[in-house]
């Protein structure tokens, strides 16, 4: 708690942190990753654990942590606003537990080619960089309202959105269309603006934000119609083994996607997961 | 105890052999009952509570039945068994000649809405309900039209004098009220049979003989049969038609009040009875004595002269053949009848005799016998001359000795 | 004995569950026809609020209020809806507003609906007391996300799995309630309506539910707020409304932001018990 | 109306101008009332209940003061003043001076402890103890030691005669058992007030005897000061010292039970007392009259035939100088004597005169005086003749008729 | 009117409640003393679990079950428990299954210690009932997720902030029926307290508090119930046990699993909630 005292860099990690890796979703990929790492990297052995909670019980104690200058462990992945917010470092990560870098993916459901071959278009074309996204996100975290937000991005990248929509006409009578998103300001932001791009195309868009389980198991169940939140290889790979039978898998609409530890800058002993174990 | 069941077509109901065991261990209890075991021995036994122990009764249609007893005897457990709010654990109870017990749910249902209105010794009012709404509970179970039941509660209010307070809520009703919420209730049911379990229990005096009277009416112009709980023996027997005593579960006695007046079956009877005022009950029948007579129609003075030395009394009473009652004849008159030779009573015979009839109860007659130092004439609806009423007689009656009984 | 237990392998529950689900999915017709039905009702709850003028539902409410509150103290009440409407008004929350709304009527109204006769059936019978005790337990305590996701593929996403995950969490206060008030209501009043020729049926609606009322409506109290602490839940997996803007106010870490969309659902949540707190209270 | 209030040093209770109203528009009301509207009136006008219209009464240490009326009168609103039960609209409630709506909480709860104990007219048991610990919940309040307060609480159900029951729950007790519960909490509690509010309503007439007998013990044995309410007027008027008629909330009577009866003061009481027994109020001395006497030790046979000629009477009681009882004179005898010459009347004397004691009951002379003719002397404590009952006298004063009072 | 108020701007709620957030850690004393003495109840209880082998805890479960129902139907709850906990125990979730007890229990005595006296005292005075009913609709429906964010800066993480979040979602049921208790205790037996000089504390403890048993009893059922329905939510910051292994299976959409983990759940309130029925009838 609180009563902790400040990071001391001459001392080792362990002790200071009470040996605790503070995590998120007990059953995200991230979770199962470190898990992995604390047995390759020899930090089980000493008394290293995963704290399990949840992405905001997370960010707050790192928010706390750092307001304090306390020293933290956390899991991390980006693009995501804790590392806009705050001076956060990944650690590197020599046996490659982590996977290079992660991919976003876009998911469809079976048959939406069939029923709705524009909209199936516009999201198999989907695709941006890191950079593009996180002026969404910025927008979004600075206030404004995400559906304006992706209005404006749709709007200023008026070239791009073309190639979206390259060959794909507009339909008529308002058929409606579903997008089911992880609440995480990434995919906050890219629904946003596929659904604007659907929108312009004459789709009546329906966006509903919710837990990855139910994002996936809509898609899989034709509930929902389609997602762009699909984090792949690792966050996502338990779900995508469960489902991939019952989708499809439109491709990479985002690289460069990255998952790890992470600790704030201040640490500045600490660089990679072997650093843990002094 | 063995009681007679008469048993003819004005039979109401019949109660036979019925018992009631309260708590677990029944049958040892009713094993133990049959081995002539107290209650009191049985509760400590087997925990279980004698209620009421075989009890063999038959109320006839149009009268009213009370049943006293000392408080635990058993007399609500039975009240309530006749309408099977409690199940029996023996015995049965006819109503009409049908066996309640073997009743499906139905025929039951429809005999407690036709035939049995009950008044609650705990009353028993719904609290979220007004006065009105309460007195019209049972029409409403009955299905009957709102108007139409509000209007016949407003009359059994009326009836028991809370027009006024319809639209209160029991809670701000004092304890007699509400027992004449509970009353009007009943009443206002219209059933062939009225269970009251101390009805007028929670009632002052004035409301209480108001009350007594309305059941008598009741009885007489409806021919309800009425079934009374009730710890007041004046009450009892100026309103029962027959009295039931109970005693830890037991019948000790069933009789007419005079019986039980007279009568008492044993010396827990007799202790019962011991403060009743028997002016209330006794009527100048019960207390008349023979009177010494001579018939205006065939005897003469001599005759009436030799009766009266021969009863040493020095008047005598004169009737004619029908044996309607003529005068009084006193010994100075007859003496000088015989005197002057006459032949007949007639001129002799003083008419101007205070008269009262066989039904009058003493209560009316006190005053009337303290004042007036001639013996009253007993005197039936035709005028005959039935016996004579003596103050030595009437203050024996009071002080419960015995009287006549079924005159 | 322990030690030979030990040695019993793992149960395969995991897996009968799974294919339990499965099996289940075969019903698709009925869940089809109970999705479409729990959906009309939402349709309609929100049509109506769609409809209605700002202004018109806050004097609504209010006029609600002073005609159930009339022979009580209302002013302050009434200042607190006018303010509390206003300020979710004021802070752009109408719409999800209307929207929770919505979730929690169709949810109360449904666990109202089903919860009550429970609770009378299980006062009656020892038998289904038996049973719909634990039931009870489990639909309280058999955590929500459990059966939302396998809920996804019978009632899909958005409302109407919002609506049941509501109505199963939310009903056993008033089957509970009910129960225990039927139960409490004194043995000479049920005597006096079996006396007089009552059915069971009007044993039970001219006594016993007159007399349990105040149990029975802190049931439903209770059911209504369990099913307003429901809106987060069920906005994972797409039920709209001011759940959903606590949803992603905490996924943003913006506490106050949360906090925010939270007032509003208690706000809600005052009215909505303070209505049915007045419903109980005039004799 | 205006009572008289008796204020000397044994005054325990003293009430001044209590007045209760329930409802809303107290104020209207209270100003009502001071108009002189009625309590129907004032029902209609404001919806107010007037309970209780400045009642002005004292009760001495030591009595049993008795309160009667129609139900809802306001006898049980008056009584649940006397301990605050119920808040006084106004009027003060002084017990040992004390005005105990002035009292802080302290003080109340340390009075309604140790000075004041209450019956209820519902009873009011705690349905989850057993009747043991609501024997001896007043005791337990009041922090007594377990074993000590439940002594005194199996005590207390030994006089009310439920023994045995100890262990029961209430619901498994019959009313005039619950009742009795009842009584022995407030009688174990052993207080210096006993406010009872119908407290033997549901008890059988034996019980009822016993548990009256209880209270007139008490009354004499521990100088207990008891406020009663009852409908039973027998009741009250066997046991009361002081009886109180209410009517509509307001104080109609209050005295003696012979004023009561012999001196009603409206219509009202007239017919509220109708149906009393009188033979159980009523003693010799109030119905006895005037004795012709001689005084054996001055008078002679002269002087006593005289008188007998005088007052048309053939016998004639013989007194002495201290007016002690000696005898009775026969006419023939005192004839015999003049024509023997003789000056003294102490040959003639008959001494086997029937005699009973002031105070002895009528009910318990009806017996003696049914089957005796010569009329019984009446002496006190030191053989002096008061007076002679004669037949006529107690059948006139069991009709109603006015009797001797304060004799 | 109404469209003047629409032109006044958004109120910056949600930044007065971040300031008003931030101005509390200044209490991080009193936070952390209030996280230790959280601690060591939990901690205690965790200690006393620990220690007990398995099989005596089962026979003791049973052993108090049996005690508590010894004059009336017993067999089948003994039946049910010892396979209900044999399962928890070939399922592995033996541990999980005494820290979610320890949760539980822990919160539910808060909730119990704190909730009937307030309940009691609303009860008692209409001031005190008009703050606290508001009060608990709000503790009732503010959504759990919005506190949770910021009770990690006061309570760290784990299973403080968890029985915290449980205590406060929990507290109501049992603050409710406490005061509707006391409220239906018949007006002639508080006089026959008060008549016979009881203080206000003798009338609540010998009259008011026995004949409310039934109510509070099932006040404080619901308040177990839903403590135990806060666990998984608890497991978001981190108290362990039951919920977390939920949790997990969710987190991995292992429908199947995560019903198995709600079944040790809902066994536990089985026996939890039998338990403390059972309590309620012996009079
Ligand atoms: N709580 C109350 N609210 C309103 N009115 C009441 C309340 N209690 C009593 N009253 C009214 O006050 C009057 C007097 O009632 P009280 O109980 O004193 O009568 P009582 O003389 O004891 O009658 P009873 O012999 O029937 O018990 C009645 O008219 C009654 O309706
Ligand atoms: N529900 C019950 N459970 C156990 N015992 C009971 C129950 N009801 C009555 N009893 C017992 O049965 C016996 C008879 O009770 P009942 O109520 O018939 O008496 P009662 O004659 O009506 O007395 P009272 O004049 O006092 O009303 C009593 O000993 C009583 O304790
Ligand atoms: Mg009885
Ligand atoms: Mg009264």
């Amino acid at each position: 708690s609180s009563t902790q005292p400040k990071y001391n860099a001459n001392k080792p990690l362990g002790p200071q942190i009470n040996y605790t890796i503070t995590g998120i979703d007990a059953g995200a990929g991230i979770m199962t990753s470190t898990d992995k790492a604390l047995k390759v990297y020899g930090l089980a052995d000493k008394n290293w654990q995963l704290q399990p909670s949840s992405t905001a019980a997370m960010t707050s104690t790192l928010k706390k942590a750092i307001a304090d200058k306390r020293p933290i462990v956390v899991t991390g992945w980006t693009p995501h606003w804790m590392f806009t917010k705050f001076p956060l470092k990944f650690l590197k990560d020599p046996k490659n537990v982590y996977g290079k870098t992660e991919q976003i993916h876009t998911i469809v459901r079976k048959g939406l080619k069939q029923d709705d071959p524009q909209a199936y278009q516009v999201l198999d074309h989907f695709h941006w960089t890191p950079k593009e996204i996180s002026s969404v996100m910025l927008a979004v975290n600075n206030g404004q309202d995400p559906a304006n937000a992706a209005k404006d991005f749709v709007k200023k990248h008026a070239k791009q959105v073309a190639e979206w929509t390259k060959g794909v006409s507009h339909v008529s009578g308002h058929p409606k269309l579903t997008l089911t998103y992880i609440a995480w300001d990434s995919e906050i932001a890219s629904t946003n603006v596929v659904a604007t791009v659907l929108r312009q195309v004459g789709y009546k868009v329906t966006i509903r934000a919710m837990e990855p389980q139910p994002v996936w198991a809509s898609v899989a169940t034709k509930a929902a119609d389609a997602q762009v939140s699909a984090w792949l290889p690792k966050t996502a790979a338990k779900l995508y083994a469960d489902y991939k039978n019952q989708v499809v898998d439109l491709g990479v609409n985002m690289d460069g996607a990255r998952v790890g530890l992470a600790v704030p800058k201040y640490m500045k002993n600490i660089n990679s997961i072997e650093d843990l174990k002094k | 105890m063995q009681h007679k069941i008469e048993s003819d077509a004005e039979t109401k109901i019949e109660v036979r052999g019925l018992t009631k065991i309260f708590g677990k261990r029944i049958n040892r209890a009713k094993e133990m009952l049959k081995n002539g075991k107290t209650k009191p021995e049985i509760l400590k036994a087997t925990g279980a509570t004698v209620g009421v122990d075989r009890a063999d009764f038959t109320i006839k249609t149009g009268e009213i039945f009370v049943i006293m007893g000392l408080s635990g005897s058993g007399k609500s457990t039975t009240l309530r068994m006749l309408n099977r709010l409690i199940e029996p654990t023996a015995g049965q109870v006819l109503i009409d000649g049908d066996d309640i017990a073997k009743m499906d749910k139905q025929s039951i249902r429809d005999i407690r809405r036709k035939k049995l209105s009950m008044v609650f010794q705990g009353f028993a009012l719904l609290p979220n309900r007004t006065v009105l709404q309460n007195a019209a509970f049972g029409l409403e179970i009955q299905g009957m039209e709102k108007n139409l039941r509000e209007s016949k509660a407003d009359k059994a209010l009326d009836l028991v004098g809370l027009n006024g307070f319809a639209d209160q809520y029991p809670d701000q009703l004092s304890g007699g009220m509400q027992q004449r919420v509970g009353l009007a209730r009943a009443l206002a049911n219209d059933a062939e049979i009225l269970l009251m379990d101390e009805a007028f229990s929670a009632l002052d005096p004035l409301n209480r003989r108001d009350m007594q009277d309305e059941l008598l009416d009741l009885q007489e112009d409806m021919h309800k049969t009425i079934v009374f709980i009730s710890h007041d023996l004046n009450e009892a027997l100026r309103i029962g038609d027959h009295i039931m005593i109970m005693k830890d579960g037991e019948i000790v006695q069933i009789g007419t009040p005079e019986e039980i007046l007279s009568q008492p079956a044993d010396d827990y009877v007799e202790k019962f009875i011991e403060g009743v005022d028997r002016s209330q009950v006794y009527t100048a029948a019960n207390v008349m004595i023979r009177a010494n007579t001579v018939n205006i129609d065939k005897d003469g003075p001599r005759l009436a002269a030799r009766r009266m030395r021969d009863n040493e009394i020095s008047s005598l009473y004169v009737v004619n053949t029908q044996r309607k009652l003529v005068g009084i004849l006193d010994a100075d008159d007859v003496r000088a009848a015989i005197d002057a030779g006459k032949k007949d009573l007639k001129d002799i015979v003083k008419t101007d005799v205070p008269t009262t009839k066989m039904d009058t109860p003493l209560a009316d007659l006190l005053d009337a016998v303290s004042t007036t130092s001639v013996p009253y004439a007993v005197i039936d609806d035709r005028d005959r001359l039935h016996g004579i009423i003596i103050r030595g007689a009437v203050l024996g009656a009071l002080a419960g000795q015995e009287v006549n009984v079924n005159v | 004995m322990f030690n030979l237990f030990m040695n019993i392998p793992t149960l395969p529950l995991a897996h009968w569950i799974d294919s339990f689900v499965a099996w289940l999915t075969q019903f698709s017709g009925f869940f089809g026809v109970l999705t479409n039905f729990i959906g009309s009702i939402v349709n309609a709850f929100q049509a109506v609020f769609d409809l209605i003028p700002i202004w018109l539902f806050i004097v609504l409410i209010m006029a609600l209020t002073w005609y159930l509150k009339r022979d009580q103290k209302y002013r302050g009440l009434l200042i607190f809806e006018l303010l509390g409407l206003l300020l979710i008004w004021n802070l752009g929350f109408w719409r999800d507003m209307t929207q929770t709304l919505t979730l929690v009527l169709t949810a109360s109204l449904l666990a109202i609906v089903i919860g009550i006769p429970l609770g009378i059936w299980a006062a009656e019978s020892k038998t289904v007391s038996a049973i719909v005790k634990p039931l009870m337990d489990f639909m309280q305590t058999m955590p929500a996300f459990v059966y939302l996701i396998p809920a996804v593929a019978f009632f899909g996403i958005g409302m109407v799995p919002g609506v049941v995950a509501s109505v199963i969490f939310a009903m056993p206060p008033t089957v509970r309630m009910t129960q225990l008030g039927i139960d409490q209501v004194p043995a000479d009043l049920n005597e006096a309506a079996i006396a007089f020729g009552a059915t069971s049926w009007q044993q039970l609606i001219k006594v016993q539910l007159p007399f349990a009322r105040g149990t029975i409506m802190a049931g439903i109290n209770q059911s209504m707020m369990l099913a307003l602490s429901m809106v987060v839940i069920a906005s994972m997996i797409g039920a709209m409304g001011l759940g959903t803007k606590v949803y992603f106010a905490v996924g943003r870490n913006d506490a106050g932001g949360g906090f925010v969309a939270g007032l509003a659902i208690v706000i809600l949540a005052i009215i909505l018990d303070r209505i049915t707190q007045s419903l109980n209270r005039t004799r």
